[in-house]
């Protein structure tokens, strides 16, 4: 156990902070971080000049090239966070995309699209879930039939965020109908301004339209736009699920909403006493600070675990989960604790904290709920990581 | 003894389930939340025809002279379909405070404007629960002043009946020196609004206010408590109709050991709210010792599994119930809303800690 | 809604006050209330001359014959509650055999048994689970071999409550083991005199020895010593599971400890300060009161129903489950109200209620876990209550 | 930065955890609990063998010189393996207050015979963190007077550490005036008394008392908690061996996802809780500043976390874990203990508010 940092480090740190500090007015405003904004775009390119995005990446497909040290990338995540300062663009064509063409992609696929997507000239979006393929994933029905040197494809994708302004998607189809469903599935890129696609809004809970339903109908692909081979996409998607777990963010986001539920409680009064005289509130406040700061530190190993090449194990597959809860359990203190207050919402007159605390508390249940549920990651935790048996086949009637 | 529902009862709200079952449909609560008035005055024009509005009124007024449970029951109906109505404030609340906190002329006059319809309450008696920093009214001369926050009704009321410190006043919403500010809270289903008042002529009510605001606070929290006793009756009902026709993994998530525990637990902790909320709403007219406390009981308990209830039946929905598409949040919101208003569940419960003398 | 009572039902309440004053010294002491206690033979006397025992059962086999009164039995449990006067026996030969020979038993089988198990003259035990058959109770495998005119019976079966003290044994056995496992099982009656049979004491978490297990070595039972036909066992026992509901005691229990923690609360300090002026316990202790009174008035709605003879549908399936937890819960928040006192055991010196409270805690958590469990419980709700489907059978691998 | 243990740290714990693992097996606790002292005696003697009494005593007085860390690995293998030892206040609290709370000879003197083996102490400082009806010491001309409650580590104390009032003093078990009477809890594993003193001399420790009790509060707290921590570990161990070795229905009950489920949510819990045990230690010494509210993060949380696992694991066990058969509720007593001793969840987070400038 060792909190100090080597001079190397803190070298490092005093050279993130000089950064923000020399480039602070470059950064886009919170209102300019769209994904086609240019603003946007200039200061992606500044972090990438300085390693600061994509930093881990080869230099040969427009990465920083750097070592992987994730005591680095977490002291660049602290800095960034503290000086409020946007990072690199986080989409799924970077997060997911990405590290799938450098494992699985043909040095042609690499050439073509990874610098574009760094630089975010190219915007992806990801076809995977379906109306009946959720946790079931692998049972996606949308079909791409070979005619000729193009795929025809046909079917429906939802959960697919971005799809409004994305140039690109990855998607996964059905190839081969008559294999075992794990091992009919491929794994296509394609424009999304190719004929037949149309994409629909799908509004959500907060009253946003985070995600969109996308339809396909005889969308020509052509062939050699795939990842991997024929009925390997199972397996190429895979790949890019697990690289799905990088994108954690600000390591002490968490800490940073109770500090201002704690600020709400110690401003705010209701008959003349501040809410932090309410004993009931104080304590359920502590109680989450102990989570909190549980989550903090457990997140610290992580990091020393990645800085010594190991896996996190059982540490790292809870994260997710109780990330998800934590937050969710957060947002419902705020929210009880404002009282009347707490049902504000959207752009209400009176409303505290621009209305994250509802939007919190609802999208937060859309994430233990959606994609990679809560029931699924115990699922994961139970089986990879307790080492359970699996749920056994259910007989035929 | 016969602790249950009497037919009368059983067949009231039964007509207005079948009502709304007809008016207040998914597709016409959509409507409603995007703020088409026609169509909601539609459904309260139906719900006035169902007498719906007169329940709780004296028959010496010209009502139908029936209890607290008559009237929770029939919010339960209105929160089981999420229908846009200031029953609770205009013909709960209201009518429980001008049964009990003014003289017989007042309470005829205002009573029978109600009966005839050209007045509708709304109220606010937010700052008799908690006040905020600066909310509050004062009364001098004959006039209020001050601002009353999370003021209830504001959909349909033709006037407000305010608590102003120790008296209980009715302005008109139209009269000079009212300032409305409208507020956007996540159940687009009601509607509630800030009132900035300055010198606003209002008629002050004869009599003790103060038994008559608690008593609009005792029946409004029974009556939170049917809403959301209702729309979480329905969450259940949707949660487990989804999960018999969801397949995953070529069987019916209805059929997962998970989602059927689920369920279960759901079940087990909603099926004893219906005989706390039936009792607390027939104390209020019938138990008068017992009303205050079995208000905050019903309030605080109701919101705590309203709230793991909301929550849970979403979760059995998966993604589909985070989506507008199955407009499961209007459900979700309504419960969230009555969770907060007339005092919390922590706030409730200090309340009946009080009442009990457990607490100062 | 009306929560008065007749004149009928408060003249038989008086009726009841009156017969406890004029009884009250004949009632056995807390510390003679054995199953093997004359005194409590005494008592169980009066009350089946009163009809305040086997009140509904017919005259003809020793019971009181009155016809069946959800709202008089209701009046009588009130009423012994409230004198803190001890009901009639309770054993499983009264709750669950009786029922079950009035239902299923020959005509000889009640002559000779029902009458002895009214007066607490023959006790008895319990044979149905086992090691290896607990929540899938028609797995047990305890045999009984025809030979002439005995069943020849060999096993073992667990969570035997007053084994040791018991005259008689109701049992399952398989006496088919070619059957499918729930149509080979059968019922039989038999002496826990019977050679052969060896009783071990089941020491349990609470320091008790509440349970016991029974071995069978080689024990003969005469062939006719069974209740309905071969094979038909697992329905038999159905008919007995079935009247296990009717065990629920004093309605008003939980109420009354919930009393007492307030008790505690207002009587007990820490630093010079009462403990209900701690808002954090006192907001837990509210929050359980609601859940107690919303328990109450279940139990009321279900008294209405069972007047009506009508079932009590969900309102009736959730009661153990619900039950269960609240004690369990009721008796979590004593001991951590009472702080360092919360950890005192059996007969310590300082001990607070008699240590009831910590014995409380996990013997109710032993029936949350125990025979009918929480998760079978669930089952039942979700399958009965909401009709769900069962789960699929397993494919054979 | 390195978040994590050392290579030294891992073999301490190893070599405690293979040295309980033989001699702390479940027919070895039945043992100690039935009050035969002798086996206790050998363990102990095994733990000193292994210099575990040293560890947290400084080199300058003979002793290893290590941490609050070090401490709490070795105390989560002593609530692991549920070890009859008084680890807690002889080795971890006492040491800790007399490191604190008085002068350089009396540290000497007191630490050097722990060294020596001829001083065990015990400590009561329960008054410290509240005060039940009549108890608290006072002194007066060199004697202590009046009841210290739940004084630990009376297994093996010749001595007592005592807070009385505004000193600390240290009394002789033997000494006249000392009554002793045992209490019995349903930790069979760990014996703990009320102590009634009259006019008991005393070595009253120069220094302050004050930052001593305090320091030895928080490393009991943070003791408890890894006690706690490490039982905890092994009833989820022992739920998910035993869903995996019982059959129902034809199929091992870990394959029921309820089951899973319910083992998930317990390494869910859990998991994070090692994280914050070793900062909460590791603060102790080297973040002072953070010392007392993370001793109260850890003793809360964990204490949460560990009663929910003690739930839980015994109900994946279903019957048999009500049983003494497997002995389970040895794990489940030990949580259940360390939970109330030192300020209970409430009490503690309690503290943390203080500590944070949020209640007075």
């Amino acid at each position: 156990m060792n909190l100090d940092f080597t001079l190397e480090y803190q070298e490092f740190r005093a050279e993130v902070r000089d950064f923000l500090e020399t480039h602070k007015d470059s950064a886009p405003r919170m209102s300019d971080r769209g994904v086609r904004s240019e603003k946007r775009r200039a200061w992606q390119k500044i972090l990438l000049e300085h390693g600061y995005a994509a930093r881990t990446l080869p230099k040969e497909y427009g990465g920083h090239g750097a070592a992987p040290d994730a005591l680095k990338s977490r002291i660049i995540a602290e800095e960034f966070s503290r000086a409020k300062m946007p990072g690199g663009i986080s989409g799924q064509g970077i997060n997911m995309l990405v590290p799938t063409l450098l494992e699985l992609g043909t040095e042609e696929q690499k050439q073509k699209y990874i610098e574009p997507t760094l630089t975010g000239e190219m915007v992806w979006c990801q076809g995977y879930s379906e109306p009946g393929a959720g946790s079931d994933l692998a049972a996606l029905r949308t079909s791409a039939v070979l005619e000729g040197d193009h795929f025809v494809v046909n079917g429906q994708k939802i959960w697919t965020s971005t799809a409004a302004q994305a140039d690109m998607i990855f998607c996964l189809v059905r190839t081969e109908p008559d294999a075992p469903k794990h091992q009919g599935i491929s794994y296509l890129l394609f424009s999304m301004d190719t004929p037949g696609i149309e994409v629909r809004p799908l509004m959500t809970m907060t009253g946003q339209a985070e995600f969109n339903e996308v339809f396909f109908t005889d969308v020509r692909v052509p062939a050699d736009q795939i990842v991997g081979q024929r009925g390997e996409g199972w397996m190429v998607a895979n790949a890019t699920l697990t690289h799905e777990r990088g994108m954690l963010g600000d390591p002490d986001a968490a800490l940073s909403r109770l500090n201002s539920i704690a600020e709400i409680m110690q401003k705010e009064t209701v008959d003349g006493a501040p809410l932090m005289d309410n004993a009931v509130f104080r304590d359920r406040l502590i109680a989450l600070q102990a989570e909190v700061f549980a989550m903090k530190f457990n997140g610290m190993r992580l990091t020393t675990s990645a800085t010594q090449k190991k896996s996190g194990g059982m540490a790292g597959m809870i994260v997710k989960l109780q990330g998800c809860e934590l937050n969710h359990r957060l947002a419902e203190l705020a929210i009880d604790v404002m009282g009347e207050y707490g049902i504000l919402f959207e752009d209400s007159p009176f409303i505290r904290d621009h209305g994250m605390w509802q939007t919190a508390y609802m999208f937060d249940l859309g994430l233990i709920i959606g994609g990679g549920s809560a029931q699924i990651q115990k699922n994961i935790i139970s089986e990879r990581g307790l080492e359970m048996p699996r749920e056994p086949k259910v007989a035929k009637k | 003894m016969y602790f249950g529902l009497s037919e009368d009862q059983i067949m009231l709200q039964d007509s207005v389930r079948r009502f709304l079952e007809a008016q207040s449909e998914l597709e016409h609560v959509r409507v409603y939340a995007e703020g088409d008035d026609a169509l909601a005055g539609q459904l309260q024009n139906g719900l006035m025809e169902l007498g719906v509005p007169l329940v709780f009124i004296p028959e010496a007024q010209g009502g139908l002279g029936m209890g607290v449970l008559e009237a929770a029951l029939i919010q339960e109906m209105l929160g089981r379909f999420v229908a846009p109505s200031a029953f609770t404030p205009a013909y709960g609340m209201a009518v429980a405070g001008l049964n009990v906190g003014t003289n017989a002329d007042q309470r005829n006059v205002w009573l029978g404007r109600i009966v005839g319809g050209d007045v509708v309450m709304g109220v606010g008696v937010t700052e008799a629960v908690g006040a905020r920093e600066g909310a509050g009214l004062t009364l001098s001369a004959g006039a209020v002043s001050g601002r009353a926050s999370f003021v209830m009704g504001a959909e349909t009321a033709t006037h407000f009946l305010l608590a102003a410190g120790d008296a209980l006043v009715i302005i008109d919403r139209a009269a000079d020196g009212v300032t409305e500010t409208a507020l956007t809270t996540i159940d687009k289903t009601r509607k509630t609004i800030m009132l900035d008042l300055e010198n606003v002529t209002c008629d002050v009510l004869e009599g003790s206010a103060q038994p008559a605001v608690e008593t609009m606070i005792n029946v409004g929290r029974v009556l939170l408590a049917a809403d959301s006793f209702g729309a979480a009756e329905m969450m259940l009902q949707k949660a487990v109709a989804y999960a018999k026709d969801r397949e995953q993994f070529n069987r019916p998530i209805a059929s997962f050991q998970a989602v059927k525990h689920m369920c279960a637990d759901m079940a087990a902790r909603l099926e004893p709210c219906r005989s706390l909320l039936w009792y607390a709403a027939y104390a209020q007219d019938n138990v008068p010792e017992e009303g205050p406390l079995m208000a905050c009981m019903a309030k605080s308990h109701i919101s705590e599994v309203g709230k793991f209830i909301a929550r849970t039946a979403t979760e059995v929905h998966g993604g589909m119930g985070f989506t507008d598409l199955m407009g499961l949040h209007y459900w979700f919101k309504r419960i969230g809303f009555n969770r907060q208003l007339l005092g919390g569940p922590e706030k409730t419960r200090h309340d009946a800690a009080v009442l009990q003398g457990f607490s100062n």
